[in-house]
C-alpha cells in the first residue's frame, strides 16, 4: 500500500469508510437498529444512509433474528447484505437464524445456494457499560461450521478485513471490539484493499514467549510485551485477526521456536476460543512446549457491572504474570 | 370447518362461486394433484421399507400446494417445509432431488440454477423470514418477483413467524404467507395453539390484509393465492392466507396419531378430499373420464419411479466429500481434518 | 395522538368519564409521579456528572408507570425494563436499589424478600414472558397474584413479545401486557416499527382482549390497568394495553435525539405533560395548594437523596466477590479462578 | 444402594422413572413441545400426562424462547420446572432466554432471585435423522457462566442425575443421548436416589492411557478400550457425565498416571469442549504427559445427512488409532 493516500482514522472511521467503500456495490445494504439516522449506536454506519438512501442503509425493527434472517434471504437472493446487531449480548435471538440457516445453505445445497453476508457485531467490555453490553461470546460462533470469525484490533485491520468479508463468497462473522473504536488512531489506506481472512499478524518478533491475542485485548498484549521486553523477556506479539479459519501455522512456528504462550481473551474461560488455541498448539507442538500454555481470559461470571468490571477484564499485569510463569517452566 | 372462509367449490363438486381458472387449467391443476399424491404414498411406502429417512406425508394438502404454486411465474420465489413436496415440485424443484433428500443426501438441494425454490425448511417457523428477505431483494432488484412461504399452523406460534410478518409488513415486501392449518403441529391440536378464533385474526397486527380460505378447495386456493400474487407483484406488499386443511396421515412416518386423536375426526376430513372434489367438478363439467384418469395415474406412478431410480443410483459420499460444500473453498482445517479422517477411519 | 384510545382526562384537567379513583388516592398518585419525576432527573444530572453509568429518563411517562401499578397488591409480579423506575419503585423495590444498579453494581437487584419485582431487563423483548411465567406460577399456586409487565413500542417487534402474547392466551395466565408506546424506539419511530395503525390491533391475534388508551391520562391508565387486574384476578385471563405516551428526554443519556427528531413534536408533547394535567384536576377540586405541592416536592427530594446517599455509601465488590452469586455455592472452577485472580491481580 | 429394588430400564425408562418420581413434588412442572398427549417423541414423558395432568404436565405451542421463558418466569415464582426441548437442534431459539436470563438471575439480584429449573435436550447423531435432529452443541452452553451441564451416558446416571438437577438449586442443562435412549438396559434402583452433579465416573481403571468421554460417544469409548486391553493397551476410562462443573481432579490424576489422553466427542471439533479439556490437562499435567492430548471429534462441518453420516461419528477405530498414537509418543 505504499505511496497510497491515507488518512488517521479510528477503527470506527475505518469501518465507516470500509461501509461506504462497499455500497459503490449497488448490491450491498446495510440493516440494523438504527443504522440509518442515527448512523449507529457507535457512529459506524454515520452519514452512510444520507449518501446513500433508507432502502440501502435500513433501519429495522428491534428484531434480531428477523435482521439476520431476512439478510439472509436478501444474500440467497443475490445481494450483498451487512447486518449489525446492535450489542454481542443482543445477537443470541439471531442465533438460531445464524447457525441453521447461515452457517448451512451451502452445504444443504451443496453449492447451488449461498448466503454471502456480513454479520457485525460489537463486542467486549471495558467501559462500563450496562448487562449484556460487555460481552466477549464469541465462542459460540467460532463453534459453528460454515462461518467465519473475524476480530480486527487495529483501524487498518478493520477496514480491510471488512472489505474482504464484504467480499468472501460466505458468511462472516465480524465482531467489533467496542473498546477499540476509538482508542487508538492510525493512517489508513483511502483506497480499497484486503486484509485477508485467515492470516494472522506477528505484531513484534521475539524468541521467549508467544502472547497470541485478539480484538480489544490486543492492547493489554501489547503492553505486557513491552512491560515484558524491559525485563528482557522477548515476547512474540500476534494479533490473530481472524479466529476461524484460524492461523494455525503461524501460531505454531512462533511457539515451536519460543517453547511457550500465553493466549489472552476477555470471554469467560471455560469453553472460551482460548481452549482452542491451546488445545491445538499442545498437539503440534507439544515437545516444543517448555512450560504449559497458559491462559489469560475473563472468569467464568457475568461480566461485572461498572464498579467491579476491573476484577473481570484481563490486565497487562495479569498477562505479564502468565508469561513469566512460563518462563520458569522446565 | 368454519363457515367463514372463502370457498369456490364445494365438496360436492359444484360451484359457489366463480372458478379462477378454465376447465382445462383446471384439468392441468388435477393432474399435479395427483402427481403429488402418487410421491406421497411411494414416499410414505419406501420409508417403511427402510429407503428413506423419515418421510412427512402431506395426504390432503394437495389443493393448497398446487394452488398455491399455480399463480407463480420463472422469477418468483418459494420457501417451504419438509410437508411441502407437492409444492415444491410443481414450482420446479426436480423430483429426483425431493427424494434423495429424503434419502438422506444433501445432493437433494442441488437443484438447477434458475429454479428458485430453497431446499425444505426442517425447523419450523424460522423460514417465513427468508422468504420477506428474498422477496426483498425481488424488490431492490425490480425483477418483479414474489416470494411464497408455505408453513403449517405450528409455526406460526414461533417469535420467527412474528418477526417475518412485521418485516414484510414494514418494507411491504412482495412475499404471500401462505398457511396450511392442517389442525395438528404433531399431537398439538389447533385450539391448544393460540386463544385466537383463528390464525388469519392476527394479519391485522401486521397491517397485512389476510384471508382464511377452504384449503381443501383448489379454486379457493387458486383465486385467493392469485389475488395475492397480484397484489404482491404490484406493490401491494404481502398477504397473509390461512388455508384450513387437514393432515390425514400420521405428522411423519415415526409419528402414531392414535396417541392424539381419534379416526372419526379423520375420515370426516377423507371425505372431503381435495382431489376428489375437483374430479367431481371435471366429471360435471364433461371434462374427465376413466381413461383419462388411468393415463393420469400411469403417468403421475412413472414419473415417480423414475425420480425414484435415479435418486437411487446415486452413490453416497465418499468419506473425502463430505468436506466439499462447507465454504465455496475448504479452510486449511477442513482439508486437515479430512486428512484425519483419512487416516484414522 | 390518535382519537380513538381511552382518555378520562383531558389534557386541561378536565373529565370525560368517571374518574377511576377519588381525591385522596388522587393526590397519592400524584405524590407518586412527583417522586418519579424528581428521581429520574436527578439520575439525569448524576449521570452527567459521571456518578451514574448510562441512564434511560422516563420523563413523559409518569402517569403510565404510576398508574400501571396502583391497582396491585402484595401478591403480585411487577416485570418491566430499564425505562420503569418508577413503576418499579411504587411497586415496592427500594430506591436505594434502583439508583444502585445504575451505579453498576449487581446489589441493585437484592431487592427484600416478598418485593415480587423482577430487576430491570436490559434486553428488548425478552421480559415479557417471564411475566407469564409467574403468571402461571400464580395460577398453579393458587395465590391470587397477577403479574403486570411493562415495556416499549419497541419491544413488540421481538419474537419473543409474540410467544408471550401466544402462551398467555393459550394458558391464560392473569398477566397484564402494558405496552408504553412512547413513538420511539431509540430512533426508530412507531411508523416505521409495524405497518400495524395501532400495536392494540395484535390483541385479537392472541384472542385477548385489548386497549388503547391515553398513557398520559393517569385516570385512563389507572381504569384500564384495574380492570386488566380484575380480570386476571377472577382467573379471566390477560388484556394488552397499549398506552400512547411520549419519551421526552433522550432514548438514554447517551443518546441524541437531534439526529432523528424535532423540538417541534416534543413540544407538543411536553404541553401535554401527565403530572400537570392530574395536577389541574386536582386544583379544580380544590385538593391542591401551593403549600402541599412544595411539601411533596420536598419530601421526593429528600427521600431520593436519602437513597442516592445510601447507594453511593457502599463499597464497591472486592475482587473475591464478583465470583459470589453465580450459583448457590461456587463451584470449584470458580474458586480456583478467585485464586488466580488474587495472584496475578 | 445394596439391597434395593432395581428394575431393568433403558435410558428412555430410567429417565421417564425419575420424571414421575419428580413429579409427586407439587413444585414440579413439565412443559414441552408434545411432552403430555404423546409423552415426548421418544416417549421419555410417556404416560406423565395421564398421571399427574395437564396442569403439571403441558403441551406447548411450538415456540422454543417461550417454553424457556415461562419455565423461567414459573421458576422465579417457586416452581421447580422441568422443561424439553424437543431437539438440540430446535434449542437455539432459546438459547437467549438461557443466556440472558437464566443463566444470571442469581447474579443479577445477588442471590435474591433464583431459577432452579431443568432444560432437558435430547442430542447427537447416530440414528441417521434428519437436518438439525443430529447436533452435539454442548459447547454453547457450557461456555456460559451460571449454568450446570449434565450428560448421562448410561440408564443408572441419568436417573440419578435428573434427580440431582432437579434437586439442584440452580439451572441444569441436561443433555440425553439420542442414541443411548434404548441401546442400554441396567439395573435402576426403583427408589429416589442421586448421582451428584460435577463428578465423573471411572468406568474402568488402566494405566496406560486415558480415554475421556461422554454421552452416547461412551459406547464407542468402552469398545474402544475393548480393543486396546486385546493389544496390551490399559486405557484408563472416564465418563464426565458433568461437563460444567468440570471434574478437574479426576481426569488430572489419571492423566498424571497415564501420561497420555484421548478426548471424545461427537460434537464438531473447532472450539468443541475437547479443547476445553485438552487445554486444561496440558495446564496441569504437562510435565506428565508423553504425548499430544488427542481430541477425537466430530468435524467442522453440518453433520451429514444418513446416506453419509458414518463419515462424520467418531468410531472405534478412530478412537483407537488415536489411543495407539499417544503410546508412541516420547
Ligand atoms: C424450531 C423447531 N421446533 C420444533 C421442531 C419439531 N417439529 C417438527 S414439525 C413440528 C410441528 C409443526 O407443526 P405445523 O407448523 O403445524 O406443520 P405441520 O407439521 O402440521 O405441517 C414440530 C414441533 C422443529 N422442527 N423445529
Ligand atoms: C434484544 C435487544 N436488542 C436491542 C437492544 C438495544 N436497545 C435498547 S432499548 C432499544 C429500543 C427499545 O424501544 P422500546 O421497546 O420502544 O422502549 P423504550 O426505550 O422506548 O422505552 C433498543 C433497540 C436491547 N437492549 N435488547
Ligand atoms: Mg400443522
Ligand atoms: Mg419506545
Amino acid at each position: 500500500m505504499n505511496g497510497q493516500a491515507t488518512t488517521e482514522r479510528t477503527m470506527a472511521q475505518a469501518l465507516n469508510a470500509g461501509l461506504r467503500e462497499a455500497l459503490s456495490d449497488e448490491s450491498v445494504v446495510i440493516l440494523g437498529e438504527d443504522v440509518g439516522r442515527t448512523g449507529g449506536v457507535f457512529r459506524v454506519t454515520d452519514g452512510l444512509q444520507a449518501e446513500y438512501g433508507a432502502e440501502r442503509v435500513v433501519d429495522t425493527p428491534v428484531a434480531e433474528s428477523g435482521i439476520v434472517g431476512a439478510a439472509f434471504g436478501l444474500a440467497v437472493a443475490g445481494m450483498r447484505p451487512i447486518a449489525e446487531i446492535q450489542f454481542m449480548g443482543f445477537s443470541y435471538p439471531g442465533y438460531d437464524q445464524v447457525v441453521n440457516h447461515v452457517s448451512r445453505i451451502r452445504n444443504r445445497s451443496r453449492h447451488r445456494f449461498t448466503a454471502p453476508l456480513v454479520i457485525r457485531i460489537p463486542y467486549g467490555g471495558g467501559i462500563g457499560a450496562a448487562e449484556h453490553h460487555s460481552e466477549s461470546f464469541e465462542a459460540i460462533y467460532t463453534h459453528v461450521p460454515g462461518l467465519k470469525v473475524v476480530v480486527p484490533s487495529r483501524p487498518i485491520d478493520a477496514k480491510g478485513l471488512l472489505t474482504a468479508a464484504v467480499a468472501d463468497p460466505d458468511p462472516v462473522i465480524f465482531l467489533e471490539p467496542i473498546r477499540a473504536y476509538r482508542s487508538m488512531k492510525e493512517e489508513v489506506p483511502d483506497d480499497s484493499y484486503e486484509v485477508p481472512i485467515g492470516v494472522a499478524s506477528i505484531e513484534r518478533p521475539g524468541d521467549d514467549v508467544t502472547l497470541i491475542g485478539y480484538g480489544a485485548m490486543m492492547r493489554e498484549v501489547r503492553e505486557a510485551a513491552e512491560v515484558l521486553a524491559s525485563s528482557g523477556v522477548g515476547a512474540e506479539v500476534i494479533d490473530l485477526r481472524t479466529l476461524v479459519p484460524l492461523d494455525v501455522e503461524t501460531v505454531i512456528a512462533s511457539v515451536q521456536n519460543t517453547g511457550r504462550a500465553v493466549i489472552v481473551h476477555e470471554a469467560p474461560r471455560t469453553s472460551g476460543f482460548g481452549g482452542e488455541i491451546a488445545a491445538t498448539i499442545q498437539e503440534r507442538a507439544l515437545y516444543s512446549l517448555r512450560a504449559p500454555v497458559e491462559r489469560v481470559t475473563g472468569w467464568d461470571i457475568v461480566v461485572p457491572l461498572r464498579r467491579a468490571e476491573k476484577h473481570y477484564t484481563p490486565g497487562v499485569d495479569r498477562i505479564v504474570a502468565a508469561a513469566m510463569r512460563t518462563t520458569e517452566g522446565h | 370447518m368454519p363457515g367463514d372462509m372463502l370457498q369456490i367449490l364445494r365438496p360436492d363438486g359444484t360451484l359457489v362461486g366463480d372458478a379462477p381458472v378454465d376447465v382445462d387449467t383446471t384439468r392441468d391443476l388435477y393432474h399435479a394433484m395427483v402427481v403429488g399424491r402418487v410421491y406421497d404414498r411411494k414416499c410414505t411406502a419406501m420409508q417403511k421399507q427402510g429407503r428413506l429417512a423419515t418421510y412427512a406425508p402431506f395426504e390432503g394438502q394437495e389443493a393448497c400446494q398446487i394452488g398455491a404454486v399455480a399463480p407463480l411465474e420463472e422469477q418468483d420465489w418459494v420457501v417451504a417445509t419438509y410437508r411441502d413436496a407437492a409444492a415444491m415440485w410443481f414450482a420446479g424443484y426436480p423430483m429426483v432431488n425431493l427424494i434423495l433428500g429424503r434419502t438422506g443426501d444433501e445432493r437433494g438441494g442441488q437443484i438447477p440454477e434458475g429454479v428458485n425454490v430453497l431446499p425444505p425448511s426442517i425447523t419450523v417457523g424460522g423460514h417465513m423470514i427468508h422468504a420477506v428477505g428474498t422477496g426483498w431483494a425481488s424488490k431492490l432488484q425490480g425483477d418483479g418477483g414474489v416470494s411464497l412461504t408455505m408453513f403449517g399452523d405450528g409455526a406460526t406460534s414461533e417469535g420467527d413467524f412474528h418477526e417475518a410478518m412485521n418485516f414484510a409488513g414494514v418494507y411491504q415486501t412482495p412475499t404471500v404467507f401462505f398457511c396450511q392449518n392442517n389442525g395438528w403441529a404433531i399431537s398439538l391440536p389447533f385450539e391448544q395453539q393460540t386463544n385466537a378464533a383463528a390464525l388469519v385474526d392476527k394479519a391485522i397486527g401486521y397491517g397485512m390484509p389476510g384471508v382464511r380460505i377452504d384449503g381443501n378447495d383448489l379454486f379457493a386456493v387458486v383465486a385467493a393465492t392469485t389475488e395475492a400474487v397480484e397484489t404482491a407483484r404490484s406493490g401491494g406488499g404481502p398477504t397473509f392466507i390461512e388455508a384450513m386443511t387437514y393432515r390425514i396421515g400420521p405428522h411423519t412416518t415415526a409419528d402414531d396419531p392414535g396417541r392424539y386423536r381419534t379416526e372419526e375426526a379423520t375420515d370426516e376430513w377423507r371425505r372431503s378430499d381435495p382431489i376428489d372434489r375437483v374430479r367431481a367438478y371435471l366429471v360435471a363439467n364433461d371434462a374427465w373420464d376413466q381413461s383419462w384418469e388411468d393415463e393420469v395415474a400411469d403417468e403421475a406412478s412413472d414419473q415417480v419411479e423414475a425420480a425414484v431410480e435415479e435418486a437411487e443410483a446415486l452413490d453416497p459420499f465418499t468419506a473425502g466429500e463430505v468436506f466439499d460444500a462447507m465454504f465455496a473453498e475448504p479452510t486449511q482445517t477442513l482439508l486437515d481434518q479430512r486428512d484425519m479422517l483419512r487416516r484414522d477411519g
